[in-house]
C-alpha cells in the first residue's frame, strides 16, 4: 500500500468524530486503535524476526501500570525500613515512563530468552508474563492487586498557550490514539525499511546465514524487542488512561493471543497487516454482538485463526496484494521492506 | 610473513564423537587452499571451528594473528572472514537483490537513530549499499534476475548467489563449502572461474570440494583429512601421487575422489 | 443445562413477544454481573432474580404504560470488564439506570463512569463502605454495607455456643474481603472479642491448604470467612480435611449451596450470615412478596439455594421500576432524583435510601435485615 | 515440623497429578514436536465429562472416570486427524497457532455448553479424612495419588512393552529412520496425541473432584503443564515426572512457607531462575549448521 494511500487513512481516520460523532462508535473505534497498536508492536517481534513471542502482553501490562502508577503516584516499603515515595506526575511523565519501563523488560526478557529457540523462547515469554501477572496480583501495596487501580487520570496534552489539557472526551482520545498509532506505524516502518530492518529479516529467513554475513543475532533481536516492548508500553499507557482502570488480568494470555490473531490474519511481516486484522478483530465484537453471543464469537476467532493459518499462511494484505496488477513488485514477505520512503 | 590463517592441533567433538582428532595448517595471504577428504572427514566440521559455529575442545585457531576461541561466527565475519555453506546458503523468500542488501550489512554501519531519522549520512549509505548490491550481482551475472525471489532461482544460480552472499562484504578470507556440489560441467567452470576472479581481486580461499578435477586445477595448496586428521598437506601435483591419500580415498571409504557430496 | 437454556431462550423470546405485545418501545435497565469467571455463581443468581421481577412487572403492564427490557453484560468477574459493561450499556444500549456489579472492586471502578455519564445506579450487593461515602451522588446501594452487617452480626452474638473468644479471618484478597475483615474486626472488638489474623487469598485460587495451615496454627476459635461462593465452598472442604476443627462464619450474604447436594460430614456446623433466607419465608418481613419471589423462581427450575442471593436482583429492579415511575420518565437525572422518595416493600423488607457521604453529593444507603442461617450435614436451620 | 509433612503428602498428590499432564505435553513434544495449547483444554475436558457422567446423567464415580478419559483419548485423535495431520509439513510456529486456536475453540464451547458457574463433582469417598499421626489426607486424594501412579505405570509398560510404544519410541528418536524401518507415523502420531490428550483428561477428571470444576481451570494449568515439560528438558519422559512432582513440592512448600498469594508464581519463576542460570542445561538439541 502506497503512502499516499496510508496518509489518506488517517485523514478518513481522523475525521470520523466529525463526521459521526457517536460516542459509542468512537469508544469502539479508540480500543480497537490501542490494540492496533499492541499489534503494530507485536508485528516487529513476531512478522520481522520470526520470534514467537506469546509475552506480548507483559509488555503491554507493564506500560500500563508503570504509567498508571507514576501518574497516581505511589509510597511503598521497599524492606530494611525504608521507604519509596512518587509524587503523582503529569500523565506525559508516566506515558514516557510507560514506554522506559516496557522496553526496560524488553531489554531483560532479550538479554534472558534469546539464550534460547523455538519451544523454549515461547514457553519462557509465556512464564514472564505470568510471572508479571501473579506479582500485580500479589504486590498489593503497589498495585491494589485485584482490586485494581482505580481513579488514574485521563491522558493529557501539553498545547502551546494553552498548557496542559486533559483529554477527557471521546474525539480527544480518539485523536490522541490515532496519532500514537501513526507514529508507532512510521516508527515501525522506518526501522524495518532500513539496515537494521534488513537484518531482522535476515535473521527470520536463516540465522546460520546472517551470522555469517556478520549481523550480531542478540544485539539485533533485542534492539527489535526493546522498540516492540516500548510500543506495547506506549499502548498500555495509553489503555490505562483511557479505561483510567488497570488490574492484573492484563497480563492475561489472552490478550497476547488477540494480538497474534490481528497480526496473523493482517498478514505477519507487513507493515499494514496489523492494522487490517486489528480494525478487523476490533470491530467485529460490536458488529456480531446481538448476532451471537461472546462465546460463539470466540469459537469465531479461534476457527478463523486456524483456517487461516492453513489456507492463508501470509494473511489478508499479502493475499490482497498478490490480487493487485503487479507493478515490479518484488517478493511479498519483504514488500513492505523496499517500498520508497515519502 | 605470517600466515593470514593458523589452525593449530584443533580437535572438536560432536556428540562425544570425535569428528576432527588433531588438525593443524595454515593459509597464506592470496592462496587459494582446498581442504579435501572423503565423506565423514570432518571438513565442515573444521570450517565450523573455524567460523565460530562449533567450540574446538582444544587447540588454538588465529586470524591475522588474533585469536579467535570464544568468538561468535558475527564476530569472526566482523574480522574479515566469512563463509558460505553447503545447503542454507540463500534468503529463500526475499528477492535477490534483497539478499545481496543483507549480505552487505557488514559494509554498512547506520544505527537505530539513523533508521529513525533518516539522517543524511544514512541516506548516503542506503545509495552506496544499493550500488554494491547490484556491483556484486553484476558480479555473479545475476543483476537481470534481481527481483525475483531466492527461491525460484534456478539450482546453479543459487549456488552462485550463495558464494556471492559470502563475498559480498569483501573478506579477507573466504571459506566456501563445496560450492561445486550438484553443478554440471559447465557450470562447475562457471563457478571456478569466478573463484578466481575472486582471488584476483584480493580474496583468499579456504575451499572444501569433492570435484577433485576442480581442485587440482584451482588450488595453491591442499590440506587432505582423513577420519579427523591431516594425512597430506601440500601443492597439488605432490597430493596427486601421494599413496596415503589414495589410499584413504580408495581403502576406507570407497568413494571416488572426484564423486559429489 | 437445561435451566441455562430455558433462559437464553426466554430471554430471545421476550423482546420478540414484546414488540408485538406493546406498541411503545421498551425502557430499557442496563445490569452488569458476574457471570462467568470466579464468583459467577452470585453473579448468575442475582440476573435471575432480575429477570424474574422485569418478567413479572412486564405481566402487570410495566411502567408509564411501557414494558421494560433487562439489558445484561457480563463483567466476567473483573473490573476493567465491568467498566467495559457500563461503557456499551450507557454509550451503546442508552440506558438511563444501571444495577450491579456484585462485588465491591467492580462497583468502584464503575463509579467515575456513573459521574462522567451522569447515570445512577443501584448497588445490589457490594458492601465495602467507601461505595457509599465517597461523594459520588449517582450511587444507590440496597446491600448493607460490611459495618452494617458486623453491627447487626455483633447483636446476635449471645446465640453462639460455645462463645466467640477469640476469631481469625480467611478473606479474598480485594475491597468485599478486606473491608469484610476490617468492620467486622471493630464490631467485634467493640463487644470484647479478641482478633487475631487476616490470611487472603486472590479470588481464583482454589487451593487453600496454605492458608488454612497457617489458620490452624492459631488458637482462634472462630474463623470468618468472605469471599465468593466457589471459594466458600472450597475452604470449607478443605478445612474439614486439614481438621482445623473451629467455627466458620461465612459473611457478605452468599450462600455455599453445592454443599446442601454435597454436604461436609457429620459434625461440621457452618455459620451465614444471609440477607434472605429462602428456607424460612415466613420469618421474612414482608412473606407476601418472599413468596411471590420464591415461587417465580421455583416456577424456571433454579437452583433453590440461589434465592438467597437472586433476591438483590429482584429488590434492585423493584427500586429502579419504582423510580421511573415516580420520575415519570425513563431519563437518568429524573431517576436518580426520584430514587430518593422511594420508599416499597422488598423480599429483604423496606427499600428507602438514606443519606451518606459527603455534604452536597451524597450517596443513597438502604438498612437491610440480616440472618443468621446454619448448615449442617447438608441441612439448614435458622439461628 | 508437622506442617511440612502435611505439605510433603499434599505435594506428592499434586505432584502426581501434574506428572500425569507434564508426561502427555512431553510426549506428544517428543514425538510431534508439537507445543500443545490444547493441553490444559483437555484437562477441563476431562474434568467437565466426570461431571456431566457422575453428577448429571448418575453414572457410577469410578466408571466416570474411566469414560472421562476414553473421551479424552477420542477427543484428541480427532484432533490430531483434523488439525495436526494436514499440518505435518508446517513450521513449528504454524502449528502452534493452529493449536491456539484449537484452545480457544475448546474453552470456548466448554463455556457455551456449561456456563460459567463453577460446578462440584459428587464422589463416593467420605469427606473425612484419614489421619496418620500429624498428617491428615482425604481418602479421595489418595485415591487420585494412586490412579495416578497407576496411569504412569501403565504408561512406562506401553511404551517398554508393546509393539506400539516400541513405534512410539523409535518415532520419538528419529521419525525419519522409523518411517524407513516401516513405522506408519501418521498413526503413531494419531496415537500419541490420542494418549497424551487422554492422560490430561485422565488428570482433569481426578482433580476436578478434588477441587471444582470451571471453564477457565485449563489456563493455569496448561501453562504449568509447560512449565513442568521445561523443567524435565522438552520431550523427556522421565524429566516430566520429576519436573511434575517438583512443581508440586515446590508451590506446595513454597505456598506454606515462602507466601501463600505466590505460590502459583513458584514455577514460572523456577523457569526463569534456570533459564537465567543454566541456559545450556534447557537446550536439547543442538541445531546441525552447513
Amino acid at each position: 500500500m502506497s503512502a499516499v494511500f496510508g496518509w489518506l487513512f488517517v485523514a478518513a481516520m481522523a475525521a470520523v468524530p466529525v463526521v459521526f460523532p457517536d460516542p459509542y462508535v468512537l469508544s469502539v473505534l479508540t480500543s480497537a486503535g490501542i490494540f492496533i497498536i499492541g499489534a503494530i508492536s507485536l508485528n516487529l517481534l513476531l512478522g520481522y524476526t520470526g520470534q514467537l513471542s506469546l509475552g506480548h502482553a507483559a509488555f503491554f501490562g507493564l506500560g500500563a501500570y508503570a504509567s498508571a502508577l507514576v501518574s497516581l503516584g505511589f509510597d511503598i516499603g521497599i524492606g530494611f525500613g525504608l521507604r519509596l515515595r512518587l509524587d503523582p506526575q503529569p500523565v506525559f511523565v508516566g506515558f514516557l515512563a510507560g514506554i522506559a519501563v516496557a522496553g526496560a523488560f524488553g531489554w531483560l526478557l532479550g538479554r534472558l530468552a534469546f539464550r534460547v529457540r523455538g519451544a523454549y523462547f515461547v514457553v519462557i515469554t509465556i512464564c514472564f508474563a505470568q510471572v508479571l501477572r501473579m506479582v500485580a496480583l500479589n504486590w498489593v501495596e503497589l498495585t491494589q492487586g485485584p482490586m485494581a487501580l482505580i481513579g488514574i487520570p485521563p491522558a493529557s496534552l501539553w498545547l502551546p498557550g494553552q498548557g496542559v489539557v486533559p483529554l477527557y472526551t471521546k474525539p480527544q482520545s480518539f485523536w490522541l490514539v490515532l496519532g500514537v498509532g501513526t507514529l508507532a506505524f512510521l516508527l515501525v516502518r522506518q526501522v524495518v525499511q532500513s539496515r537494521i530492518g534488513r537484518a531482522l529479516v535476515a535473521l527470520r529467513e536463516n540465522e546460520t546465514l546472517a551470522r555469517s554475513v556478520g549481523i550480531r543475532v542478540t544485539h539485533y533481536l533485542v534492539i527489535a524487542t526493546v522498540l516492540s516492548a516500548g510500543i506495547a508500553g506506549a499502548a498500555g499507557s495509553l489503555f490505562a488512561h483511557y479505561v483510567r482502570i488497570i488490574d492484573p488480568d492484563v497480563f492475561l494470555f489472552i490478550y497476547t493471543v488477540t494480538m497474534v490473531i490481528m497480526v496473523i490474519t493482517g498478514g505477519k511481516g507487513t507493515l499494514w497487516g496489523p492494522v487490517v486484522g486489528g480494525l478487523i478483530f476490533g470491530l467485529m465484537p460490536d458488529l456480531l454482538r446481538g448476532s451471537a453471543p461472546p462465546e460463539a464469537q470466540w469459537i469465531a476467532y479461534g476457527v478463523l485463526m486456524i483456517l487461516l493459518v492453513m489456507f492463508l499462511p501470509r494473511g489478508i494484505v499479502p493475499a490482497v496484494a498478490g490480487l493487485l496488477p503487479a507493478r515490479r513488485r518484488p517478493a511479498p514477505a519483504i514488500a513492505a521492506m523496499v517500498e520508497p520512503a515519502p | 610473513m605470517t600466515a593470514l590463517l593458523e589452525v593449530e592441533h584443533v580437535a572438536v567433538q560432536i556428540g562425544g564423537l570425535v569428528a576432527v582428532a588433531d588438525l593443524s595448517f595454515t593459509v597464506e595471504e592470496g592462496q587459494v587452499v582446498s581442504l579435501i577428504g572423503p565423506n565423514g572427514a570432518g571438513k565442515t566440521t573444521a570450517f565450523n571451528a573455524i567460523t565460530g559455529y562449533m567450540r574446538p575442545r582444544q587447540g588454538r585457531i588465529r586470524f591475522r594473528g588474533q585469536d579467535l576461541a570464544g568468538l561468535s561466527p558475527e564476530r569472526i565475519a566482523a574480522l574479515g572472514l566469512v563463509r558460505s555453506f553447503q545447503r542454507t546458503s540463500i534468503f529463500g523468500p526475499c528477492t535477490v537483490f534483497e539478499n545481496a542488501r543483507m549480505a552487505l550489512h557488514l559494509r554498512g554501519e547506520s544505527g537505530l537513530l539513523g533508521a529513525l531519522l533518516r539522517l543524511p549520512g544514512m541516506r548516503r549509505e542506503e545509495a552506496r549499499l544499493r550500488e554494491e548490491a547490484f556491483a556484486m550481482l553484476d558480479f555473479v551475472g545475476l543483476t537481470a534476475r534481481a527481483e525475483v525471489t531466492a527461491d525460484s532461482l534456478a539450482y546453479g544460480e543459487q549456488r552462485r548467489l550463495g558464494i556471492a552472499l559470502a563475498a559480498a562484504a569483501a573478506p579477507q578470507l573466504l571459506l566456501l563449502d563445496e560450492p561445486a556440489a550438484g553443478l554440471n560441467p559447465s557450470e562447475t567452470a562457471e563457478c571456478m572461474a569466478l573463484i578466481r576472479q575472486l582471488r584476483d581481486r584480493g580474496t583468499t580461499i579456504l575451499l572444501v570440494e569433492h570435484d577433485m578435477a576442480m581442485v587440482m586445477r584451482i588450488s595453491d595448496r591442499i590440506v587432505v583429512l582423513n577420519q579427523g586428521r591431516i594425512i597430506a598437506d601440500g601443492p597439488p601435483a605432490e597430493i596427486r601421487e601421494d599413496p596415503e591419500v589414495i589410499r584413504a580415498y580408495l581403502g576406507t571409504s570407497r568413494e571416488v575422489p572426484h564423486a559429489a557430496a | 443445562m437445561l435451566n441455562r437454556r430455558t433462559a437464553l431462550l426466554a430471554g430471545l423470546a421476550l423482546p420478540a413477544l414484546q414488540r408485538t405485545a406493546w406498541a411503545a418501545d421498551p425502557i430499557k435497565i442496563g445490569m452488569t454481573q458476574p457471570l462467568t469467571g470466579a464468583v459467577a455463581a452470585s453473579g448468575n443468581y442475582v440476573a435471575n432474580g432480575a429477570k424474574i421481577a422485569v418478567e413479572v412487572l412486564n405481566r402487570a403492564g410495566g411502567v408509564l404504560g411501557r414494558p421494560l427490557e433487562l439489558i445484561l453484560e457480563d463483567n466476567k468477574s473483573n473490573p476493567r470488564e465491568a467498566v467495559a459493561a457500563v461503557d456499551k450499556l450507557v454509550l451503546r444500549d442508552r440506558v438511563p439506570v444501571l444495577i450491579g456489579a456484585w462485588s465491591s472492586t467492580y462497583t468502584l471502578a464503575i463509579m467515575p463512569k456513573l459521574l462522567e455519564y451522569k447515570v445512577p445506579m443501584v448497588v445490589e450487593t457490594s458492601s465495602a463502605s467507601r461505595i457509599t461515602t465517597s461523594g459520588n451522588p449517582y450511587v444507590f446501594r440496597i446491600a448493607p454495607t460490611s459495618a452494617m452487617e458486623a453491627v447487626a452480626f455483633s447483636t446476635q452474638l449471645g446465640k453462639f455456643t460455645p462463645a466467640m473468644r477469640k476469631v481469625d479471618f480467611l478473606s479474598v484478597n480485594n475491597d468485599f474481603g478486606r473491608g469484610a475483615a476490617e468492620k467486622f474486626s471493630e464490631a467485634l472488638a467493640a463487644k470484647g472479642v479478641t482478633i487475631g489474623r487476616t490470611e487472603t487469598m486472590t479470588p481464583e485460587a482454589t487451593d487453600l491448604s496454605a492458608q488454612l495451615a497457617a489458620l490452624k496454627q492459631s488458637d482462634a476459635d472462630t474463623i470468618f470467612l468472605t469471599t465468593g461462593v466457589e471459594q466458600q465452598t472450597l475452604a470449607l472442604r478443605q478445612a474439614v480435611e486439614q481438621r482445623l476443627g473451629k467455627r466458620f462464619v461465612t459473611t457478605g450474604g452468599s450462600f455455599p449451596d453445592a454443599l446442601i447436594a454435597n454436604p461436609l460430614p457429620a459434625g461440621n456446623t457452618s455459620f451465614h450470615i444471609l440477607f434472605y433466607a429462602p428456607w424460612f419465608p415466613e420469618r421474612a418481613p414482608y412473606p407476601a412478596i418472599a413468596e411471590a419471589y420464591t415461587a417465580e423462581w421455583n416456577k424456571n427450575n433454579w437452583e433453590f439455594a440461589g434465592l438467597t442471593e437472586g433476591f438483590r436482583g429482584y429488590d434492585a429492579v423493584l427500586t429502579v421500576v419504582e423510580a421511573i415511575r415516580l420520575a415519570g420518565k425513563p431519563e437518568a437525572e429524573a431517576i436518580r432524583e426520584a430514587l430518593w422518595k422511594v420508599d416499597i416493600h422488598g423480599v429483604n423488607g423496606d427499600i428507602r435510601f438514606a443519606k451518606e457521604g459527603p455534604a452536597g453529593q451524597e450517596s443513597g444507603q438502604n438498612q437491610p435485615n440480616v440472618a443468621i442461617v446454619t448448615l449442617s450435614e447438608g441441612k439448614t436451620g435458622l439461628l | 515440623m508437622d506442617q511440612a509433612l502435611q505439605h510433603l503428602v499434599n505435594g506428592t498428590v499434586l505432584g502426581g497429578t501434574y506428572a500425569l499432564l507434564g508426561i502427555g505435553l512431553t510426549l506428544i513434544f517428543g514425538v510431534m514436536r508439537v507445543v500443545n495449547f490444547t493441553h490444559g483444554e483437555l484437562y477441563t475436558f476431562g474434568a467437565y465429562m466426570a461431571y456431566g457422567l457422575v453428577a448429571l446423567l448418575h453414572v457410577d464415580f469410578f466408571l466416570s472416570l474411566v469414560l472421562a478419559t476414553m473421551l479424552g483419548l477420542a477427543l484428541g485423535a480427532l484432533i490430531e486427524l483434523v488439525l495436526l495431520r494436514p499440518m505435518r509439513k508446517a513450521d513449528i510456529d504454524s502449528v502452534m497457532l493452529v493449536m491456539i486456536g484449537a484452545a480457544l475453540v475448546l474453552q470456548n464451547a466448554g463455556l457455551w455448553a456449561w456456563g460459567g458457574v463453577a460446578k462440584l463433582v459428587p464422589t463416593p469417598f467420605a469427606g473425612t479424612p484419614l489421619v496418620f499421626g500429624p498428617v491428615s489426607v482425604l481418602p479421595l486424594r489418595l485415591f487420585v495419588l494412586g490412579v495416578a501412579a497407576t496411569l504412569l505405570l501403565v504408561f512406562w509398560l506401553l511404551l517398554e512393552r508393546t509393539r506400539a510404544g516400541i513405534a512410539m519410541r523409535a518415532t520419538f528418536q528419529d521419525a525419519e529412520t522409523a518411517s524407513l524401518m516401516g513405522v506408519r507415523v501418521g498413526w503413531v502420531h494419531t496415537a500419541t496425541f490420542a494418549i497424551g490428550s487422554g492422560l490430561a483428561a485422565a488428570a482433569g477428571a481426578l482433580l476436578g473432584p478434588v477441587f471444582m470444576v470451571s471453564p477457565a481451570m485449563g489456563d493455569l494449568v496448561g501453562l504449568k503443564a509447560f512449565a513442568i515439560v521445561i523443567l524435565g528438558g522438552l520431550g523427556n519422559l522421565p524429566g516430566a515426572v520429576i519436573g511434575g512432582f517438583a512443581l508440586g513440592y515446590v508451590e506446595e512448600f513454597g505456598g506454606g512457607f515462602v507466601s501463600s498469594e505466590y505460590r502459583d508464581a513458584f514455577g514460572f519463576l523456577l523457569i526463569i531462575l534456570v533459564l537465567a542460570i543454566r541456559p545450556q542445561g534447557l537446550v536439547a538439541l543442538k541445531e546441525r549448521v552447513g
